[in-house]
């Protein structure tokens, strides 16, 4: 009767940094609240956990016995979203040059590798490049975009292993 | 209300040097950035800012040292000009140049005259030249095992190994005996390579009773130069300052104005403009230079205390091309002030440092006393930075009653967390100290 | 039903990238609320944990099964003492004179009213008189202390109404 | 460091007076009770004393305003000598009298001249005597409807009544129109008798474009009676002052001499002991005398930020018949301080007071800016009391300078908690209007 919920290292939690810690982990804390009211029966035992910080519910064991409940369809799981960050404080392009295409547009598939923008900073073109497989769900920053370091630039829903 | 003399300034530093320059900036009415790291984000600097620009991770490389992304901001936000507080890039030539290059003021001294003062065996040999005393020592950087031993022998031991890019109390040695010399020598290097990427170091004889003063200069570009009296700091625990004062206790007026007026002939000997700091050890009446802080220094309170005059303003002034604001007839220092700096750190842990939740933090007010901090209850410590919490200024008529105003301060300062220690009792038992009382002590008085 | 956790260090608590700690706990007290009061039953343990700070709250099991408690004894309630308090600063007595017999000792029943001692103050001596009837618990003042505004002299077990 | 004049000193007050007070006795070495009510059990000046003593429930008549308690306390703690702080049993002679009585230094002047100085019209008659310029009115107090009428057509329209035993701006009322002359009697004699248990009033011409002007006076046992110039306090709600400033605005160099001479020879004539303050009404050129406060005064900081002198110490020192610890001559003011009260009221109910959690509350800090407050976060604010939550005073070298400052320091106190809100958006707005930066406002600033 055990869930697991994906762990996050805590150097996923600095890059995570620039996405609002805060957020994050209220996004965590709710998504205990809804994993637990949505399941069927008590969970013996929950952990949520961000970089140092962790919330951990235990139930006791077959207390309650659901004599009622039909076997609902699972809840769609959360969508967890990865963010690309600016690794230095300038400006982000969409495209490599004025009038260009993009690089990636959402939807789009992308590889671990794949760049996705730039960032110039002191007349320096920094890629960005993916550092995750999935596709594209949303480009946050806008183009010509002041950017700081940590800040979202776009959020890649990653590439589910099976 | 005047015109204020620029319109936005980018500060390049964290703590309370930063919301102090911030707070200066709002005075004037100048628009103020904070650039900071992930680590400060909820920091008191950034509160009070105008804006404030993210420019890396805890981590001082990647962030408060890194030119680069500091002027990137300063171009983005359109700040006329960068304060850097003190430590980081304060006293880096190569970063006021790149401000320079970049249209962007550097509130500081002229980037020439900071790497000739940065070089501190070059700065004695200056000071020398333009007429100051200077601790008998190395004419320049020591770099073989022949050269240290024949300076050894000349100017007599102890001596003490300093690095020459060093600063903060860290790249020192200090050699009581012959057969410790070769191993201090190296270990110097080795550390000054590693902390500051330059491994010159030099050689002085050591003062064993020496007491710190330092004498406060503002100097324009008009070639005023004025001094605003001296500091003594003599109160050190390895090297680092605990507690300052102003005037010097018991200084001889005499010799007194033979190291302000040392100190204002070296600063216009090397066109330096802006707030500096001469340093000298002082023994009897025997005087000699150290160095120049080419920035504005952590206990620039007391100077401010006595004097009346906000030097962050006046740097900032200056850095515009004004006037420094006073003549050196109207610096009229009144009464005695001392500061003390609270820090982080835990006395039976050999002062190391303990970052943590501050869950309490209150710190003393009332009558003639000042209080620079950047701390607050439910604020985080980040481990990547110095572990000063708090400095506390309080300013009497005379000495005793100031000693006696800062017990009452300390004693009222409220400071909690898990893992949270400071150095409050420290100070406070340096206070008690009947030769601290006296205004004898040196800067042996730690070493014990 | 209790299990040990990996410990996190004060390098990985400051990992959170700058997320101020309080709002971090309260985030985390929020999400552990919301997770307790989604749950139809209660937790056996639940845990809070930021750093080195931690919350960390347990149930005693079986408290909530209503259908088989046995009609048990009622438990003894916490005992609901009076509190008798000066109602001045000044010296308490415990007799009307050096020497004499006390006004009350522990065991005797007192009614409203009842002297239970003399409060000095300004050379004025303040009866001190019962406001509620009982039995004198404990004298919790000696006699001759010097005594605040509020502070307790003795304590009184109510007479029980019935 | 000196003997201290007392070994231990009750304080009879509460909030930030209390803690005042304290703060002057641990730096002078002497011993502190601070007695209290149940409502201020936790207060800062508690924490902060050697000893505390919990008199009385949160009502004052019970606690602070109760002698006997207070009385009892400082004899059960062998206290020395009684401070009263303001408000409270501060200019109460009869207190005073009790104090001696017990063989307690009461820390004010004698109890004659407060019971001559506390009665107002007798007070202005006493001073017309000694040669001070007095505001037409009254001569005593005014007790028929004959004598109002006869008194108003002699001062002429508009006057003022005010209680002959009031102050704080209570039982006082502006007369513009005959037709509201009697019922403002009425009230007034209502209001002095409920508030006051005095039910005298008195009667002068209300001067309507004012400045409030004050001086300090400090006189000992041995026939020394100085002033620490004066205070400019026009910024009133109500007759509750908001802000405070040292030196007045453009106050003409003759009249400042006339009122600071003006107020010694009023000192000296009725045998005046201790601090107190002379207050004017200035308009143009014309001054006269209003009252005089035998006791510390609120805005006392802004005087010892520009003279440096420690008033409460002072107290202390002549309360125990030492002489003041400097002469006429040693009184130097300098630069301009400038105070704010910030008091817990909300400007949308009128300024009620309101009460309740600080849940948040980092006063401000930094160079030349200091907080008198007993406030802390997680401090719950009583509802007995005045709402005062903390004064905040700043000195600079100029007006301007001054302004900037406490705008500054105003806008980055951080006080916040469910249902309090503050006086410092009023503060800010005045600090901002035209007609007070450039020093030209009266009394009327607030009125319209």
């Amino acid at each position: 009767m055990t869930r697991t919920f994906p762990e996050i290292t805590p150097e996923e939690a600095t890059t995570l940094g620039g996405l609002g810690a805060e957020d994050a982990m209220a996004i965590l804390g709710h998504s205990l609240a809804e994993a637990v009211r949505a399941a069927p029966q008590t969970p013996s035992r929950a952990v949520v956990r961000f970089g140092c910080a962790s919330i951990e519910v235990e139930w006791p064991v077959g207390t309650r016995v659901v004599e009622s409940a039909p076997a609902a369809a699972p809840p769609e799981p959360a969508e967890d979203l990865a963010a690309v960050v600016a690794p230095v404080v300038g400006t982000f392009y969409r495209a490599p040059e004025p009038g260009a295409r993009p690089f990636v547009e959402v939807g789009d598939e992308i590889e671990v590798g794949t760049q996705v923008g730039i960032v110039e900073a002191m007349k320096l073109m920094n890629p960005i490049l993916a550092e995750e497989a999935g596709v594209v769900a949303e480009i946050v920053a806008g183009d010509a975009e002041s950017v700081e370091y940590g800040q979202p630039l776009l959020l890649v829903r990653p590439r589910t292993e099976g | 209300m005047s015109e204020p003399p620029f319109r936005k300034i980018l500060v390049a530093n964290r703590g309370e040097i930063a919301l102090r320059v911030v707070r200066t900036c709002r005075e004037m009415g100048i628009r103020t950035v904070v650039v900071h790291s992930t680590a400060d984000r909820d920091s008191a600097a950034v509160r009070l800012a105008d804006e404030a620009v993210q420019i890396g991770p805890g981590a001082p490389r990647k962030s408060y040292l890194y030119p680069a992304m500091i002027i990137e901001a300063a171009l983005r936000t359109g700040a006329e000009a960068i304060h850097p507080g003190y430590g980081f890039l304060s006293e880096d030539p190569d970063f006021a140049e790149i401000c320079d290059k970049n249209g962007i003021v550097f509130i500081g001294p002229h980037p020439d005259v900071m790497a000739r003062l940065g070089d501190k065996a070059a700065a004695r040999e200056l000071m020398a030249a333009a007429g100051l005393p200077v601790v008998p020592g190395s004419a320049e950087a020591v770099s073989t095992p022949g050269e240290l031993v024949e300076t050894t022998k000349r100017v007599g031991l102890p001596v003490i190994i300093k690095a020459a890019a060093g600063g903060g109390g860290r790249g020192m040695a200090v050699v009581r005996d012959w057969d410790e010399l070769l191993p201090a020598f190296r270990t110097t290097r080795a550390t000054a390579r590693g902390v500051f990427g330059d491994d010159r170091v030099y050689l002085e004889r050591y003062w064993e009773n020496a007491r710190h003063i330092e004498v406060q200069v503002l100097a324009d570009n008009h070639g005023t130069v004025l001094h605003l009296g001296e500091r003594d700091c003599s109160v050190q625990r390895r090297h680092q300052k605990l507690i300052e004062e102003s005037p010097a206790p018991l200084l001889p007026p005499a010799l007194r104005d033979r190291l302000t007026q040392a100190a204002v002939r070296g600063a216009a000997a090397v066109g330096y403009t802006g707030a500096g700091t001469f340093e000298f050890l002082v023994e009897g009446d025997e005087a000699a230079f150290i160095e120049v802080n080419c920035r504005i220094q952590v206990e620039h309170p007391v100077t401010e205390a006595v004097t009346g005059i906000d030097l962050v303003r006046e740097q900032i002034r200056i850095a515009a091309g004004l006037p420094v604001s006073l003549t050196q007839d109207e610096v009229r220092p009144n009464g005695v002030a001392i500061e003390c700096r609270v820090n982080a750190e835990d006395p039976r842990r050999d002062f190391a440092p303990c970052p943590g939740l501050l869950t309490e933090f209150v710190p003393p007010g009332g009558q003639f006393v000042r209080v620079d901090t950047h701390a607050y209850a439910g604020w985080q410590v980040p481990p990547y930075y110095d572990s000063l919490l708090a400095k506390v200024i309080v300013w009497a008529p005379d000495r005793d009653q100031a000693i006696a105003r800062m017990r009452r301060a300390l004693g009222e300062f409220r400071i909690d967390g898990p893992g949270v220690s400071t150095t409050s009792e420290l100070l406070q038992d340096v206070l008690a100290e009947p030769v601290f009382r006296a205004g004898r002590h040196s800067t042996a008085l730690l070493r014990k």
